[in-house]
C-alpha cells in the first residue's frame, strides 16, 4: 500500500512515496512557483519513480510551514498535516532507532529534539533569532570562495589551522570571511571553510545541550550531507554521529510514515 | 520619520469604546468579555480626560503602589500597559514608534515596551504626563524614567528594593520608600495625603486580591471556565486598577459568571485538549494568539505568572497600617518574584502548574528582557523535574508583532502539541481528569 | 620605540595561565580559599579581611567561543554575562571557593542565579548595588554589607573583627593611591604607558594579592621614572561604556596613530579612584565609599552625574574624541546613549560609538569606524 | 595632473582617474576573491572605459583616448573601500566615510547629509562647514537595512538587482516583510512568493522595510536640507520613492552615477595630496607624494 510524505519547506519540497518499510520514490524540487505548483510537480516525478498513479497514494501526510494552502490542491484520498519536529522525529526514528537526540539543520533553521525510546518527541527547541548555525551560511560562503556547496565538506577536512567566525549575523559572518581571503597572506581555503564549520558546530551544539547532554545524536537535513560539519560537530560530542542516507528527506520521510500509520488505521478510508 | 500609524490617547479611547460596543454583538463570548472592555475603556478615559478634571497623571513603572495613587487624586499611566493595548486596537503604531526610538541613538536590545514609550514621547504622543514614578523591583530599564524624565523636563522619583525582599530589614526600608514617595508626591501636587482615603484604597485592593485568589479556584477547575478573551481582565485590575471600586466590580462579576459556568460545566471551549501556562507573560505581541489556540488546539491558557499571587496571600496585616500592608502586599504581589532570584521564580511557576494542572508552559523569550534571558532555562527545568510539565519557549519580542511571524509560531505550536499529546505525563494526567 | 615594562611583564607572567594562574595555584596550595567576584560593589576588602584571595570572575585576551552557554542563558543577554558562565563551562573557574556578586544589572543578578542553580559552590552570596546615592542608600548597602560580613564570618568559622577589616582598608587604599598615580602621569602630553598597558595594570590588581599588587605597582612607576618613557602619538583618547577585558581591543586602537590616555569603566579609573576614610568605622566607611565615593557608575539612577564625569575626564586628560564601547544588550548604557552624545556634543568632544561582543577583537566592521573617526579628527584638527 | 580614485567595495569595485579634478574616465567590476587581481583589473576597466556591472555611462565622458594610461601616470592615487589596505600600487588608503563625504560634494556641491547604503554596511555622514566630516554612523549588530539584504532578497525572486526597483513601483500592495533579518530575509520572500504573492508587493514591501532601516540610522547623525544618496542603493527608484514617502518633504538629491562617488572623493584626496607636494617643490615622482609609507 503506497503512501506519500510531503515536505513543504520555506526553500524546496521533497516528497517522499514509502510502501510498508520500502521507499518506492522521492523527490526534491526548488522551483519558486508556488507552493501548490511545487508540490504537485514533486509528487508527479516522486509517482513516475516509483512507477504509480496518483490513486495508488492510499494516504498523505504534509509538513512544514506551507502545508495549509496546498492541501487541497493535491486531491489526495486522504490528506492530514503533522508538524515539521514530529516529522523531524519520526523519520529519523524510522533509520536509527537508537538515536535519542535528534538534530535537524535546514536551509534557514534549524531544530534540535529528543526522543523517548519508542520515538516519542520529549522536548524540543528551535535555533536562535540569528541563522548563522544554519545552512544559510554555508551557501553563502559556497558562492563567496566559488567552492560548490557538495565540496564545502571534503575541502575543509584539509585544514590546518581552521580560522572561527566570532559574527552571529550571517552578514556579517560574510565580512568577517572577506577580511580572511583579503588577508596578506590570505587564509587559506580549507581553513577558511574548517573555521565557518566550526562556528555553525558550536552554534548547534550550544542549540543541542538545552536538551541535556545527547547519548545517540543524530544528524539530519540537507546541511548534514556536509562531512565537515559532521566533523566538527563530532569534535564536541566526542564520538560518531548517526548520519542517515539522504538526510535531507528525513522529514518528509517523517511524513510519509505517518500515512503510512493513517492507512494502517484505516484513517484514510474516510 | 513618518509617525502616521502612531496611536493618541484620545483615538484608544474611542476605539475602545467602539471595540466594547463591537464585543456585545458577538456571540459565544462570556458576558465578562464585554466588561473587561469597558474597564480597559474606563482606564483609558481616565487618562484621556485627566488635564480637564485637574487631575495629576503619573507615567509609572511595575511594582508601584497604585493605592497611593488612587488616594491622593494621582492618575497612573502603566508605561508597559500603553504597548500591549496599542497592539489591541492597532497594530502598526508599536513598530513605528520602535523605528522612532531607534532614530533617536536608543538601541534596539532594550525593553520595547520602554522603547515605545521613548518613540511616542519623542514626537509628543505620549500621554501627558506630570512625573515618572518607578521602581528597581522591576528592571534596570527602569533608569529611562530618570534619562527620559530629565530629557523632557519631567519630574521622577524611583523607589529602591534590596536584592532579597523579604527580610525584615528590606520590608522597613521598603516601607519607608513609601513614605518618600508619598513626600515627593505632596511636593509635586501640593497636597496632603488623605490616610483615611488610604486605608480604604488599600482596603478596596485587599478584597481585589481576596476575589482574585476566589476566580484562580475557580480557573483551576477541568475543564477551565475562563475564556481567552477575559483572560487579561484580571490582569488589568489587579495591576492597573487596584483601590479602585470599578476594578472590585468587575472581577466580582467575573468571579460570579465563571462559578455560574463551573456550575453547569461549561469550560472555555467544548472540548479542553490543553491546558497552557504562560511562564513569562501572555503574547501581548499577538493579541489573537490565545484565542487561535483554543479554537485551533483546543489548549485553554489557565495561569499566566504576572496575575498569581503568592500562596495566600493574606497581606491585610494591620488595617491601621496602610504603608505597612503597602510594603508587604508587594512581597507577595504578582509578577513580583520576576524581580527575585531566579529559583524564586521557577518554585513559584512549580507551584502555580500544580493549583492548575498546566499539561504544558509557553515561555515568552521577549527579546528586550535580560531577566528573562537569564530565566527561561532555570523555571524550564524545574517545571520539567517537578511536574512533568515541558516548556515551549518563544523567541519574541513582548510588544513588536512584526519580531516573530506568526506563521513561524504556528508551526512551533503545532510540534508542541503534538508532542503534549504523545507523552506518558500527559495522558496520566488525562486519565485523572 | 619605547623598551616593554619589565615590572609590567612580571605582574602578566604572575596572572597567568588565564584565570588560574601561577599565583592562584601557589594561594590555594597553601590551603586558603579564593572567592570570585563579579562587579564592582563587591567590596574586596572583606573578602580579604577573612584572609580569603578576591579574583574577579571576567574574560581575558582570548575570546571565548560559545557553546553551551547559551543553554542556560539566551542569547539575548550581554556576553561579557554568557562568556563568565562559558569559561565556568569550560571548567576555567574550578579553583573558586566562593562566588559574590550584586544585583548590580539584570544580567550580573541572572549569572548568579544561574551559576547557584547549576554549579553551587561552597560559598555563595549577592548584594544589593543601590541605584541612588544619599544617606539611605549607604544605610541599606551597610545592612547588607553587614550580612556579608556574617555570613563569611561563618564560612571561616570566626568573626572577621573589625581591625582586620579596617587593615584590609589600608593596603587597598593604597593600591588605589598607586593605580591613581600612574592615571596622573597619563594627563602628560606624551603619557608613559599605553592605554593597553594601562588596563593590563588594573586587570593584574583583580587577580593578584593586593600585597603583591602594590609591590609591583610601586616598581612599576619607579621603572616610568627611571626609563622615562614617552608615548608619542598624534591624537589622544578616552575609552568608556561596558567593562573590557581583552587588551587587543584597546590595542587595536592604538595602532592607529592614537594613544588611550583615560578611560571610564569599572575594570579602569573607577577602580583606581578615591580612598576609603580611615577615620569612620571601618564597616561604615566601606559602606560610604562604595555607594557615594566613586565617580558615578551607569547603573547608578543619576546618569547627569557619570556623563558630567566623563566630560571632566575628557578636558583633564585633553582627549581628542571618545570612543564609547558598548556590549550589545547592556541596557544601562543603551539608555546613556542619546544624552551622551548630546552633552559631548556641547563640550565639543567627538564620540564614536561602537558596539561590541565582549572579548572579540575588532573586526573589519569596527576598523573601518575607527580608522574614519581618525581621520575625521584629523580633518577637525586642520 | 592625473590622479587616481580606487574603491575596492566587498561586491563591486569601482576606479576614477580625474584629469585636474576634471573626470577623465572611470569603470568597475565585480570584486573578485583576489583583491590585488581585482585592483589591476579594474584600472584596465576604466582605462578601457568598461563598466562591467552596469552597462551604459550615465556621466559625459571627455573625448579623449585614454586606454594607454598606465599607473605609473598618476600623480598620486588614493585607495578606498574594503580591500583600500591591500591594493599594491596605492600611495594612500582612505576610508570610505571621508570619501564618500568628499565625492558627494563634487557631485552636489552643499551637501550636507550622505546616506550611503553598501554591501555589508550602511552609512550616515553629516557633512560639516568645512565639506569635513562632521559626524557619521553606521549600521552594526545586524544587516537589515543593506544592500546585502536587497541581494539576497533579489535572488531568491530570481529578479535581476537592477530591475528590483522598477518592478517594485508596479505594485499593488506592500506586503510587510515579517523579517528583517537579512539571512531569513530570503525565507520570508520565498515564502510569500509560494503563498502565491506577487513579486513587485514583495518588492515593494523589501524596500519598505529597509528605508525604514536606513533612515533610523542615518538620522542619528541628523537629516538635512541637502541630502544626498551615494552608492548602488542610488540606482534603486523603488528604494528612493519609499525613503522619500517614509520622510515627510524630504527631497534625495541623486549623483548622476551614484556607483562611483566613494571612488570620486578617493580620487580628489589624491589630487590634494600631489598637489601639497608639488607645492612643497618636489618633483610628482610615486616617491613624492608617498608620505603615508
Amino acid at each position: 500500500m503506497a503512501v506519500v510524505g510531503i515536505d513543504l519547506g520555506s526553500q524546496s519540497t521533497k516528497v517522499v512515496i514509502l510502501d510498508g518499510d520500502v521507499i518506492l520514490g522521492g523527490a526534491s524540487l526548488q522551483t519558486g512557483e508556488s507552493a501548490e505548483t511545487e508540490a504537485r510537480m514533486a509528487v508527479q516525478e516522486a509517482l513516475r519513480q516509483a512507477g504509480l498513479k496518483r490513486e495508488d497514494l492510499k494516504a498523505a501526510v504534509a509538513t512544514g510551514t506551507l502545508a495549509v494552502p496546498v492541501t487541497a490542491a493535491l486531491n489526495i484520498a486522504a490528506l492530514k498535516q503533522r508538524s515539521a519536529a514530529s516529522c523531524i522525529a519520526t523519520g529519523a526514528y524510522f533509520r536509527f532507532p537508537q538515536a535519542r537526540t535528534v538534530l535537524y539543520v535546514g536551509a534557514d533553521s534549524s531544530m534540535a529534539i529528543r526522543l523517548s525510546a519508542d520515538g516519542q518527541v520529549e522536548d524540543s527547541v528551535k535555533n536562535e533569532r540569528c541563522a548563522v548555525s544554519s545552512g544559510a551560511l554555508l551557501d553563502i560562503v559556497s558562492r563567496m570562495l566559488e567552492v560548490p556547496v557538495e565540496e564545502l565538506g571534503p575541502m575543509s577536512l584539509q585544514a590546518t589551522a581552521p580560522e572561527t567566525v566570532s559574527s552571529r549575523c550571517v552578514v556579517f559572518a560574510e565580512g568577517e570571511i572577506l577580511s580572511f581571503i583579503h588577508r596578506d597572506p590570505p587564509v587559506p581555503v580549507p581553513d577558511v571553510i574548517a573555521g565557518v564549520h566550526q562556528s555553525i558546530a558550536a552554534g548547534l551544539w550550544g542549540m543541542v545541550q538545552k536538551l541535556g547532554v545527547p547519548s545517540e545524536l543524530l544528524l539530519c537535513g540537507g546541511v548534514a550531507r556536509n562531512a565537515g560539519i559532521v566533523k566538527a560537530i563530532e569534535a564536541h560530542l566526542g564520538k560518531a554521529l548517526l548520519v542517515p542516507a539522504q538526510p535531507q528527506y528525513v522529514r518528509a520521510l517523517g511524513a510519509a510514515v505517518f500515512a503510512r500509520q493513517m492507512e494502517r488505521e484505516g484513517v484514510a478510508s474516510c | 520619520m513618518s509617525d502616521a500609524s502612531l496611536i493618541t490617547t484620545e483615538e484608544l479611547a474611542t476605539r475602545l469604546k467602539m471595540a466594547a460596543e463591537g464585543i456585545k454583538k458577538v456571540p459565544g463570548l462570556m458576558k465578562s468579555s464585554v466588561g473587561y472592555m469597558e474597564l480597559l475603556q474606563k482606564y483609558v478615559e481616565r487618562i484621556a480626560t485627566a488635564k480637564e478634571k485637574g487631575k495629576f497623571v503619573a507615567t509609572h513603572g511595575t511594582q508601584q503602589p497604585i493605592e497611593i495613587y488612587e488616594a491622593m487624586d494621582v492618575v497612573g499611566v502603566f508605561n508597559e500597559f500603553w504597548g500591549v493595548v496599542s497592539d489591541v486596537v492597532k497594530l502598526e503604531s508599536v513598530p513605528e514608534a520602535l523605528s522612532i526610538s531607534a532614530s533617536t541613538g536608543t538601541p534596539g536590545e532594550v525593553c520595547s515596551f520602554f522603547r515605545n514609550m521613548d518613540g511616542l514621547l519623542h514626537v509628543g504622543k505620549w500621554p501627558r504626563t506630570d512625573f515618572f514614578l518607578y521602581a528597581t523591583s522591576s528592571c534596570d530599564n527602569v533608569k529611562a524614567f530618570h534619562t527620559l524624565g530629565r530629557r523632557y523636563g519631567i519630574a521622577s522619583f524611583g523607589m529602591e528594593r534590596p536584592h532579597y525582599p523579604f527580610t525584615s530589614r528590606a520590608l522597613d526600608f521598603w516601607k519607608n520608600e513609601h513614605k518618600r514617595l508619598i513626600a515627593f508626591l505632596e511636593e509635586q501636587t501640593g497636597k496632603k495625603l488623605d490616610y483615611d482615603r488610604l486605608k480604604e484604597t488599600v482596603r478596596l485592593s485587599y478584597r481585589l486580591t481576596e476575589i482574585c485568589l476566589e476566580i484562580d479556584k475557580l480557573v483551576a477547575h477541568v475543564p477551565s471556565p475562563m475564556s481567552s478573551e477575559c483572560f487579561g481582565g484580571v490582569l488589568l485590575a489587579l495591576r492597573l486598577m487596584c483601590g479602585t471600586q470599578d476594578a472590585v466590580d468587575f472581577l466580582t462579576g467575573l468571579r460570579d459568571e465563571l462559578q455560574e459556568r463551573v456550575d453547569n460545566g461549561i469550560g472555555a471551549v467544548k472540548e479542553e485538549r490543553f491546558r497552557v501556562m504562560w511562564s513569562s507573560f501572555t503574547p501581548f505581541f499577538d493579541p489573537k494568539l490565545m484565542g487561535f489556540m483554543q479554537q485551533k488546539y483546543g489548549a485553554v491558557s489557565v495561569c499566566e505568572m504576572l496575575a498569581r499571587w503568592r500562596g495566600e496571600s493574606k497581606w491585610m496585616l494591620d488595617p491601621d497600617d496602610p504603608l505597612g500592608n503597602l510594603a508587604y502586599r508587594t512581597q507577595l504581589a504578582p509578577g513580583n518574584c520576576q524581580y527575585a532570584p531566579s529559583i524564586d521564580w521557577a518554585e513559584n511557576s512549580v507551584a502555580q502548574a500544580r493549583i492548575f494542572t498546566a499539561d504544558g508552559a509557553i515561555f515568552n523569550n521577549n527579546w528586550g528582557c535580560k531577566q528573562a534571558a537569564g530565566l527561561g532555562p532555570i523555571v524550564r527545568d524545574e517545571l520539567l523535574r517537578h511536574c512533568g510539565v515541558p516548556t515551549l519557549t518563544i523567541a519574541c519580542d513582548v510588544i513588536d508583532n512584526t519580531f516573530t511571524s506568526r506563521a513561524d509560531i504556528e508551526a512551533q505550536l503545532d510540534g508542541f502539541f503534538e508532542m503534549l499529546e504523545g507523552s506518558k505525563a500527559y495522558q496520566e494526567r488525562r486519565a485523572h481528569a | 620605540m619605547n623598551a616593554p615594562l619589565q615590572t609590567l611583564n612580571e605582574m602578566q607572567r604572575a596572572t597567568s595561565p588565564f584565570p588560574e594562574s601561577v599565583t592562584v595555584k601557589d594561594w590555594k596550595a597553601t590551603g586558603r580559599k579564593v572567592i570570585g567576584w563579579v562587579n564592582p560593589y563587591v567590596p574586596e576588602e572583606i573578602i580579604h579581611a577573612a584572609g580569603m584571595l578576591p579574583f574577579q570572575v571576567a574574560g581575558d585576551n582570548e575570546p571565548v567561543q560559545m557553546q553551551g552557554a547559551e543553554a542556560y542563558i539566551y542569547s539575548n543577554t550581554c556576553s561579557y554575562i554568557r562568556t563568565c558562565w562559558q569559561l565556568q563551562l569550560d571548567g576555567k573557574y574550578g579553583f573558586l571557593d566562593g562566588l559574590v556578586s550584586c544585583s548590580f544589572c539584570d544580567q550580573d543578578k541572572r549569572l548568579y542565579s544561574v551559576w547557584e542553580y547549576y554549579k553551587k559552590l561552597p560559598y555563595m552570596d549577592i548584594l544589593y548595588a543601590p541605584r541612588k546615592r544619599d544617606e539611605e542608600a549607604v544605610h541599606l548597602y551597610l545592612g547588607d554589607l553587614e550580612d556579608f560580613r556574617d555570613r563569611l564570618s561563618q564560612c571561616r568559622l570566626s568573626r572577621i573583627p573589625d581591625r582586620d577589616v579596617a587593615n584590609s582598608i589600608r593596603v587597598y587604599n593604597r593600591g588605589r593611591e598607586l593605580m591613581h598615580r600612574l592615571y596622573e602621569l597619563r594627563k602628560r602630553d606624551r603619557p608613559p604607558v599605553t592605554g593597553a598597558e594601562a588596563l593590563e595594570v588594573s586587570k593584574a590588581a583583580a587577580r593578584l594579592p593586593r600585597e603583591r599588587f602594590n609591590e609591583l605597582m610601586e616598581q612599576l612607576l619607579d621603572e616610568i621614572q627611571r626609563t622615562g618613557r614617552q608615548i608619542k602619538k598624534a591624537r589622544r583618547l578616552m575609552v568608556i561604556g561596558s567593562d573590557l577585558h581583552n587588551t587587543n581591543q584597546v590595542a587595536a586602537l592604538e595602532t592607529l596613530d592614537a594613544v588611550v590616555v583615560v578611560d571610564e569603566m569599572n575594570c579602569g579609573i573607577r577602580y583606581a579612584w578615591g580612598q576609603v576614610d580611615t577615620q569612620l568605622p571601618p564597616m561604615e566607611a566601606l559602606a560610604r565609599y562604595y555607594v557615594l565615593g566613586r565617580p558615578v557608575d551607569m547603573h547608578t539612577w543619576n546618569s547627569d552625574g557619570r556623563l558630567e564625569f566623563i566630560g571632566e575626564m575628557a578636558e583633564q586628560y585633553k582627549v581628542d574624541g571618545i570612543i564609547s564601547e558598548i556590549v550589545r544588550f547592556c541596557t544601562y548604557n543603551g539608555w546613556d546613549k542619546f544624552d551622551l552624545k548630546k552633552q559631548m556634543a556641547q563640550r565639543g568632544i567627538p564620540i564614536l560609538e561602537l558596539d561590541l561582543e565582549y572579548g572579540h577583537p575588532a573586526g573589519a566592521q569596527v576598523k573601518i569606524r575607527a580608522e574614519a573617526f581618525m581621520e575625521m579628527l584629523e580633518s577637525r584638527a586642520g | 595632473m592625473l590622479t587616481m580614485g580606487i574603491d575596492v567595495g566587498s561586491r563591486s569595485s569601482k576606479c576614477v582617474i580625474l584629469d585636474d579634478g576634471q573626470l577623465l574616465t572611470y569603470g568597475s567590476i565585480e570584486t573578485g576573491p583576489n583583491i590585488v587581481k581585482t585592483a589591476q583589473a579594474v584600472v584596465e576597466a576604466a582605462v578601457n572605459r568598461r563598466t562591467g556591472l552596469w552597462g551604459e555611462y550615465r556621466m559625459p565622458l571627455p573625448d579623449v583616448k585614454v586606454d594607454h594610461l598606465k599607473i605609473e601616470d598618476m600623480a598620486c592615487i588614493v585607495s578606498t573601500g574594503y580591500g583600500r589596505a591591500v591594493v599594491p600600487f596605492a600611495h594612500h588608503a582612505i576610508t570610505e566615510i571621508s570619501c564618500h563625504c568628499r565625492g558627494a560634494q563634487w557631485f552636489v556641491p552643499g551637501v550636507s547629509t550622505v546616506l550611503d547604503v553598501g554591501g555589508q554596511d550602511s552609512k550616515g555622514i553629516r557633512v560639516g562647514a568645512k565639506g569635513e566630516v562632521a559626524d557619521f554612523v553606521m549600521n552594526d549588530k545586524c544587516a537589515g537595512g543593506t544592500g546585502r539584504f536587497m541581494e539576497i532578497v533579489a535572488e531568491a525572486l530570481q529578479v535581476r538587482l537592477s530591475e528590483i526597483g522598477p518592478l517594485s513601483l508596479q505594485s499593488t500592495k506592500v506586503l510587510p516583510f515579517s523579517s528583517t533579518c537579512a539571512a531569513f530575509g530570503r525565507g520570508a520572500a520565498v515564502a510569500m512568493r509560494k503563498e502565491g504573492e506577487r513579486k513587485e508587493n514583495i518588492l515593494a514591501g523589501l524596500h519598505e522595510s529597509i528605508a525604514k532601516r536606513v533612515m533610523a540610522l542615518v538620522s542619528k547623525v541628523g537629516i538635512s536640507d541637502k541630502f544626498v544618496i551615494s552608492g548602488g542603493i542610488g540606482r534603486n527608484v523603488g528604494l528612493v520613492n519609499k525613503i522619500e514617502e517614509n520622510f515627510a518633504g524630504l527631497k534625495v538629491n541623486l549623483p548622476q552615477e551614484p556607483m562611483i562617488v566613494g571612488a570620486v572623493g578617493a580620487a580628489l584626496f589624491a589630487l590634494d595630496r600631489a598637489q601639497k607636494k608639488a607645492k612643497a617643490g618636489q618633483s610628482e615622482t610615486l616617491e613624492g607624494c608617498d608620505e603615508g609609507h
